[in-house]
């Protein structure tokens, strides 16, 4: 093997080689090198996590027009630290009767899985965890992990409350996985592969975003009610049953499962950007692959930042509320979608209107196909709406109709006194 | 036979993990326990089947089964909660079923898969090949026409009718 | 072939003989015997008989009286004209021995040949014919009065009429079945007859016994018939008789039975024959029936003793002579053995019967025995050769006999009209014991119209009866000269002092026991004249027996008359012509008699020349005979109550005479008590319960047991199995039960340790494991 | 490579001991539990062939697909039949609901 420039700049790309040249076993060299990977892609979450702790308290200030943690550090940027140390130090305290190892467990699986979900996200077109063929797959496989450490938690604890919200939890979590997936679906169909780079890839042309406006919007509530923030986020919330099913936890633990939860909105927004708004493509993105990162970051601020907003001012929504919009309304309107999308490729491959082979990367061939869709998704929520707001008044006479004949009773019956 | 690499450790560890949650599963007093053990050992399959080049089922395995059967059984475990902390875990012919699973094991090993696969089994020579069929091959195989597009409609319709007749089952009806 | 075309063809006229009365029997008893229902008591029904406890019985009503009546006589006469046609055209025929008038038909067709049956006229016949339908005809006259308050008269004339075509059948059959049949049926009518007034225990007793003793006869005749045919191939006469071929054949060829002593095949089948003779015509072992037959209405003796029925075996051997005759010659002194036979026992039944007949009271009784010693005269006659005396006296003895029959019956219808008398006069003084009238035929009542005792000067109320019987009588024992009986037998005695004379033993014998028997006949013919007509009458009924005027008398009376008068002018037709007087008035060149039936045997036999010793020898015996009767009947008639003198004198001897030698008894314990016996212990007792119903018994016995042996295996296997199975199913799913215990895993565990079983079974028997292991 | 037999190994010990988990334990959905640890014992078995034996042809693959729907349709009809039972019988254990019982 010619001898390898194990330079800095080179190292990073194949340092396996350049290890096993240094006399390392090949295997041992592989490992470490793989190792060192894993652990960077693992680092990052945990980087943004404290970032994310003080931007979320000033954006949900910021909308209640207040300030928010200004004190420790230069307006307040430092504020998680505090926090950090805040968890750490809280004593730690373990309910008689928990069920001790699994009790333990719960906040691992919590932290554990959001990490997993970084694996598979592409940040440039070089630098990705790793390119499973099917990445989609695997972030929903990931995500249903959730509810094992939500039932865990709750059941270890020992406490009724507890395994109470933990079953709503776990309610909530495996209704919404079903509009998540089969929003995911489309990407996938359109894209026609269900790996990451290839997702990002097939947005070259156009954004799914605009392709498939009806998916995104739906993947963007679906997730919102997957990592329990926003209007879905009473499982936490204090006017509900205590906070939920960590209601045991203190501490560290507590801590772990705050920041997991933290994690899994950013990393949701991650995806958001990933599928829906091409993740790293932006100019010059192949030349420089960095680039990649920062337009990857920007797109997922945009989305984290809306989720923020949203979080800030929409009430919040009951459990049955919850659970009817899903499978009322989301599950439904999702398969029509998917149906509806299918057809249109359908149509458009039969049209020949399609983009082809190599001219899929540009945007002027991806537009008629746009178009197509586009106006399948403006029409899908064009009638789905209409539909909501006609039953909506129909439910709104009745319930007039209802009230007058009371009155007219109290009437009545005033003046038969 | 086995060069020591990443793959056949992993092999172990997932065999430990599919072996141990078995184990577990029949071991324990604590039902979630067994839940959790029957996780683990899920996970090693899963494990199993990514070392078998088999990534979709690999996932497939994790969503269906540790994201919604095994979240099912907890659910059954805590819904006859008051069963669940029995002492007596076994009934009265476990002795004869433990022995029974023993030679059952014993048989299967030395007249199957020894003999058949073992070191200097009949097929056992064969070369492993590297070329393996993709998951759209298997998405392919489940919709096309001459394969398996029946088997699959069934299943789904089977699925439906499963479903249905749970929530049927199940349903508390006042 | 109409009727006047048979009637011209003498041939075939032979046929319409005997229809007559056959055709008259048919008639009688399929149309004309209406009979109305009577109580049994009334007068009409008549006298003794049991009451039949007020049951009806039936009575010829008067208008079949009449019809079958005037059928019957038409029968006798329609058969009557008819053999007077045939016996003139006969004696129109020239050399009428060797033509004949004859017909065949093919009766039956016998593998080889046909079997044929006809009719056969030869001078023989001839003569038969005219004195069978005269007799007939003269008895069914005399018994249109004599049944004419019988309740069963039409049934009485179908028998008779029946009776007279049997025997015209048997005179005109040209083979021995056809004459065999006439026979057969005869027996049968003699068995009817006698047993007319079935409810006299006697009269069917005596039915029965002459029955049974003539088939004894007949069977061996049968054999004789049998043997005949099967040597000479067919069985009509002019094939055998007229044939000298056929009769060397027999002679010389030995009998299959005793041929060995000398017997020859015709020997054989004569000696046969004759003993079914011997049973018909009432000779010696087998006479006992024929007294006991007056049972029968007195026609009826008459018919069986005088016209028919006897005579027909002594007409059988007659036709059958040459046949006896072969391979000997009488004249010359060979004697064959059947010839001998009858010599032997014609002469012994002749003197034998003979002095029976003097001991016996019955009047009827006395006649029966007269005819039995007479048939003897016949057969003793043939036995030494003496063909053509034998016919003449078998004719002649017809018509006196008859006549003494038909006598005896007025006298007896006499007594019974004086007993009514009586009795009439005794009922209105003294009233009636409780068994009802007295029957004028009954035989055990205190008062026997037929005893010679009770009667006694008859002469003066029945002359015509008297004088009648007298010449009778007289012609019987062979008043010299005057009567028929005289010439017929002076013809035998003539005959057989011939062979005396050649020194030959049979005819010596045969002139002795005649002498003899001819002597006792004339003395016990003089005491039955002298007992019932000569002194006064012995009994109040004698007294006032009359036949009373009218038409019952008048046809009793007109036959006995016309026979008087036969019986005195038949003898005339066989004088010899060297006769001192008579031979010149009645047969100037030949002895008509011998010159007519002698051609119908093949050679004719030779006249004998005239001596006149036989004839002084019957003048003396008849003579003597005659006189010693006179003297002691009716020199002094016997009073009332005075017992016959010739008991005193015979002694002891009289009752064995009486008692007619015992024979009866003899037969008795000899035959009829063994057979019995035999048929009680050997044949009910031994065969009939012993043999089979022990085999039936057995038969049930072993079914039933069969029969339980099936219902235990039925039980045990059946039932058994039937019910083991369920049982077997029950246990089974007893411990099946244990099985289901309801545990879910059980089941799964069994599952699985049968799967690792079969799978254990397949890897060893497959060497799987070995393999594995090796 | 690691041979295929180790995994029928694998697969075999844990279908027994899925096998021994659905004879012998006691409660109902330990009794699930083995059944879904033998299910996926096959379907190693079956990934295992598809990998050594015919990589190319789908049939292991898709059956192993049908045995995962197979799977959670039997996990969710079992459950609810033991939770039904539970709620009218108050008792899961198999060896109690033994009505059958001949």
């Amino acid at each position: 093997m010619p001898e390898l420039e194990c330079a800095f700049p080179q190292v990073v790309n194949n340092l396996a080689p350049c290890l096993a040249q240094g006399g390392l076993n090949a295997d041992l060299a592989n490992f470490i090198s793989i190792l060192l990977g894993v652990v960077l892609v693992a680092a990052l979450p945990l980087a943004t996590l404290l970032i994310l702790l003080v931007v979320e308290r000033k954006v949900a200030a910021r909308v209640q027009d207040r300030i928010g943690p200004n004190r420790v550090g230069p307006y307040g940027l430092l504020q998680s630290i505090p926090d950090a140390l805040k968890m750490m130090t809280k004593e730690d305290i373990t309910p008689a009767g928990a069920d001790v190892f699994i009790y333990n467990l719960a906040p691992i699986i919590a932290f554990a899985s959001v990490v997993l979900l970084w694996a598979v996200i592409p940040f440039t077109p070089l630098h990705i965890g790793a390119d499973l063929s099917i990445g989609a797959l695997y972030l929903i496989a990931v995500a249903s992990i959730g509810t094992v450490k939500i039932m865990v938690a709750g059941w270890s604890s020992n406490n009724k409350y507890a395994l109470l919200g933990a079953f709503r939890t776990i309610a909530q979590l495996l209704s919404y996985e079903v509009p998540l997936v089969l929003a995911l679906l489309i990407p996938v169909m359109i894209a026609g592969t269900m790996s990451m780079q290839g997702l990002v890839e097939a947005q070259r042309g156009m954004w799914f975003f605009f392709m498939a406006p009806v998916a995104a919007i739906m993947f963007f509530i679906a997730n919102q009610a997957e990592t329990g923030r926003a209007p879905f986020d009473l499982l936490e919330a204090e006017s509900e049953i205590i906070a939920g099913y960590n209601i045991e936890y203190s501490g560290f633990k507590w801590g772990m499962f705050m920041a997991g939860e933290f994690m899994h909105a950013f990393t949701a927004s991650v995806i958001f950007a990933v599928i829906f708004l091409g993740g790293w493509i932006g100019p010059g993105a192949d030349q420089l692959p960095i680039l990649g990162f920062v337009y990857l970051g920007a797109k997922t601020v945009v989305v984290y930042i809306f989720g923020l907003v949203l979080r800030a001012t929409v009430p919040r929504v009951r459990i049955d509320q919850l659970m009817s919009f899903n499978w009322k309304f989301l599950v439904p309107l999702a398969i029509i979608n998917v149906l509806v999308t299918a057809l249109l490729l359908q149509v458009v491959n039969w049209l020949g209107i399609a983009p082809q082979g190599d001219a899929a990367s540009d945007l002027i061939a991806n537009l008629p196909q746009t178009v197509v869709l586009l106006l399948g998704n403006l029409a899908v929520m064009g009638t789905v709406s209409t539909l909501v707001r006609n039953m909506g008044r129909q439910q709104r006479l009745a319930d007039e109709a209802v009230e007058a004949d009371t009155e007219v009773e109290e009437l009545a019956h005033a003046a038969a006194h | 036979m086995l060069e020591l690499n990443v793959q056949t450790l992993a092999f172990f560890v997932f065999a430990l993990f599919v072996l141990g949650g078995g184990l577990g599963v029949i071991t324990t007093r604590n039902l979630v326990h067994g839940t959790l053990y029957l996780i683990l050992s899920l996970f090693g399959v899963a494990g199993f089947f990514v070392l078998l080049s088999a990534p979709f089922l690999a996932v497939v395995q994790v969503l269906v089964y540790i994201g919604a059967i095994a979240i099912l059984i907890v659910f059954a475990v805590m819904l006859t909660r008051s069963m669940t902390s029995l002492h007596e875990v076994v009934n009265r012919q476990w002795v004869l079923s433990a022995i029974v699973a023993v030679l059952l094991f014993v048989m299967l090993t030395v007249t199957i898969i020894l003999p058949v696969w073992g070191q200097d089994g009949s097929l056992a020579g064969q070369p492993v090949s590297e070329v393996v069929a993709t998951t759209t091959d298997l998405g392919k195989a489940l919709v096309d026409g001459n394969q398996y597009v029946l088997p699959f409609e069934v299943a789904s319709l089977l699925l439906t009718a499963a479903m249905i007749g749970a929530i049927v089952i199940a349903r508390d009806d006042e | 072939m109409n009727l006047n075309d048979i009637l011209s063809n003498p041939d075939l006229l032979p046929w319409l003989i005997p229809v007559g009365p056959l055709l008259a029997f048919f008639i009688i008893m399929l149309a004309t015997n209406r009979a109305k229902m009577v109580p049994a008591t009334s007068h009409e029904y008549g006298g003794h008989h049991p009451d039949y406890d007020g049951m009806k019985v039936p009575v010829v009503t008067l208008q079949s009286r009449i019809l079958s009546v005037t059928v019957g006589m038409l029968g006798t006469l329609t058969a009557w004209v008819l053999s007077l046609i045939t016996v003139s055209n006969a004696f129109g025929a020239q050399h009428f021995g060797e033509e004949v008038f004859g017909d065949r038909l093919n009766w039956l067709a016998t593998g080889v040949g046909e079997f044929t049956m006809g009719v056969l006229v030869d001078p023989f016949t001839t003569v038969m014919l005219i004195m069978v339908p005269l007799a007939v005809t003269m008895i069914f006259i005399y018994s249109i009065g004599y049944m004419a308050h019988d309740p069963r008269q039409s049934r009485f004339f179908a028998l008779i009429s029946l009776f007279a075509g049997a025997m015209l059948t048997l005179v005109v059959a040209d083979n021995l079945l056809l004459m065999f049949v006439g026979w057969e049926v005869m027996g049968l009518c003699s068995y009817l007859l006698i047993g007319f007034w079935f409810e006299k225990e006697s009269a069917y007793k005596a039915a029965i016994k002459a029955f049974t003793t003539t088939r004894v006869a007949d069977v061996i005749m049968l054999l004789g018939i049998a043997y005949l045919y099967a040597s000479a191939g067919t069985l009509s006469f002019r094939d055998i008789l007229y044939n000298e071929a056929m009769l060397e054949h027999l002679a010389s060829t030995p009998a299959i039975i005793l041929g060995g002593w000398g017997l020859s095949a015709a020997g054989l089948i004569g000696v046969f024959l004759i003993i079914g003779t011997i049973g018909k015509s009432a000779q010696f072992p087998l006479h006992v029936w024929l007294p006991d037959a007056m049972e029968g209405p007195t026609p009826v003796s008459a018919m069986i003793h005088a016209a028919a029925m006897v005579s027909a075996g002594v007409y059988a051997i007659i036709r059958m002579y040459p046949l006896f005759e072969a391979g000997g010659n009488p004249h010359a002194g060979e004697f064959t053995t059947p010839l001998m036979l009858m010599a032997i026992v014609g002469g012994f039944t002749a003197l034998f019967s003979a002095t029976i007949a003097v001991a016996q009271n019955d009047v009827k009784r006395v006649l029966a025995y007269s005819t039995i010693s007479q048939l003897g005269f016949m057969m003793a006659a043939l036995g030494i050769g003496a063909y053509i005396a034998a016919a003449f006296h078998l004719i002649t003895h017809a018509f006196f006999k008859a006549l003494l029959f038909m006598a005896s019956g007025s006298v007896i219808h006499g007594m019974e009209h004086g007993e009514h008398h009586v009795h009439e006069h005794h009922a209105h003084d003294e009233h009636d014991e409780a068994h009802g009238h007295d029957d004028h035929h009954d035989h055990g009542h205190h008062f026997d119209p037929q005893d010679m005792m009770n009667m006694g000067g008859l002469r003066k109320t029945m002359p015509v009866t008297f004088w009648t019987f007298l010449l009778g009588g007289l012609s019987l024992s062979g008043f010299p000269l005057l009567t028929a009986g005289f010439w017929s037998k002076d013809e035998i005695l003539a005959d057989a002092w011939l062979g005396l004379t050649h020194g030959y033993g049979a005819p010596a014998f045969v002139f002795i026991m005649l002498c003899l028997a001819a002597f006792l006949t004339a003395f016990y013919t003089m005491r039955q004249l002298g007992l019932t007509f000569m002194g006064e009458p012995r009994t109040e009924e004698a007294a006032h027996a009359n036949l009373g005027q009218g038409i019952v008398s008048f046809t009793m009376t007109l036959p006995l008359i016309i026979l008087a008068f036969l019986a005195v002018v038949a003898g005339f037709a066989g004088v010899h012509p060297d006769f001192p007087l008579f031979g010149a008035i009645f047969s100037p060149e030949y002895n008509w008699f011998h010159h007519f039936v002698g051609p119908t045997l093949l050679h004719e036999p030779a006249s004998i020349d005239f001596s006149i010793v036989p004839v002084l020898f019957s003048f003396g015996v008849a003579l003597g005979g005659l006189g010693l009767g006179y003297w002691m009947y009716w020199r002094k008639p016997l009073e009332a109550g005075q017992p016959d003198p010739l008991v005193s004198i015979l002694g002891t001897v009289h009752p064995v005479l009486k008692n007619k030698y015992y024979l009866d008894e003899l037969y008795a314990t000899l035959f009829i008590q063994p057979s019995q016996w035999f048929s009680r212990v050997v044949v009910s007792d031994f065969m009939d319960n012993g043999i089979i119903d022990g085999v039936l018994h057995l038969i049930a016995r072993v079914f039933t047991w069969i029969g339980d042996l099936i219902k235990n295996l039925n039980v045990w296997l059946i039932d058994g199995v039937g019910d083991g199975i369920p049982e077997l199913v029950a246990i089974f799913g007893t411990w099946f039960r244990r099985i289901q215990t309801g545990r879910i895993q059980q089941y799964m565990l069994l599952v699985v340790i049968a799967m690792i079983v079969i799978a254990l079974i397949f890897a060893v028997s497959s060497g799987f494991l070995v393999q594995a292991a090796g | 490579m690691i041979p295929l037999w180790m995994y029928l190994l694998v697969a075999a010990a844990l279908f027994c001991m899925g096998a021994y988990a659905v004879l012998a334990r006691r409660n109902a959905v330990a009794i699930l539990m083995g059944v879904e640890l033998m299910l996926n014992a096959v379907n190693i078995n079956l990934v295992g062939f598809w990998r050594y034996q015919q990589p190319l042809n789908m049939a292991g693959q898709a059956f192993a697909a049908f045995v995962f729907v197979i799977a959670a349709a039997e996990a969710a009809v079992g459950l609810a039949i033991i939770i039904s039972v539970y709620r009218q019988r108050k008792s899961v254990i198999p060896d109690e609901a033994d009505t059958l019982k001949g």
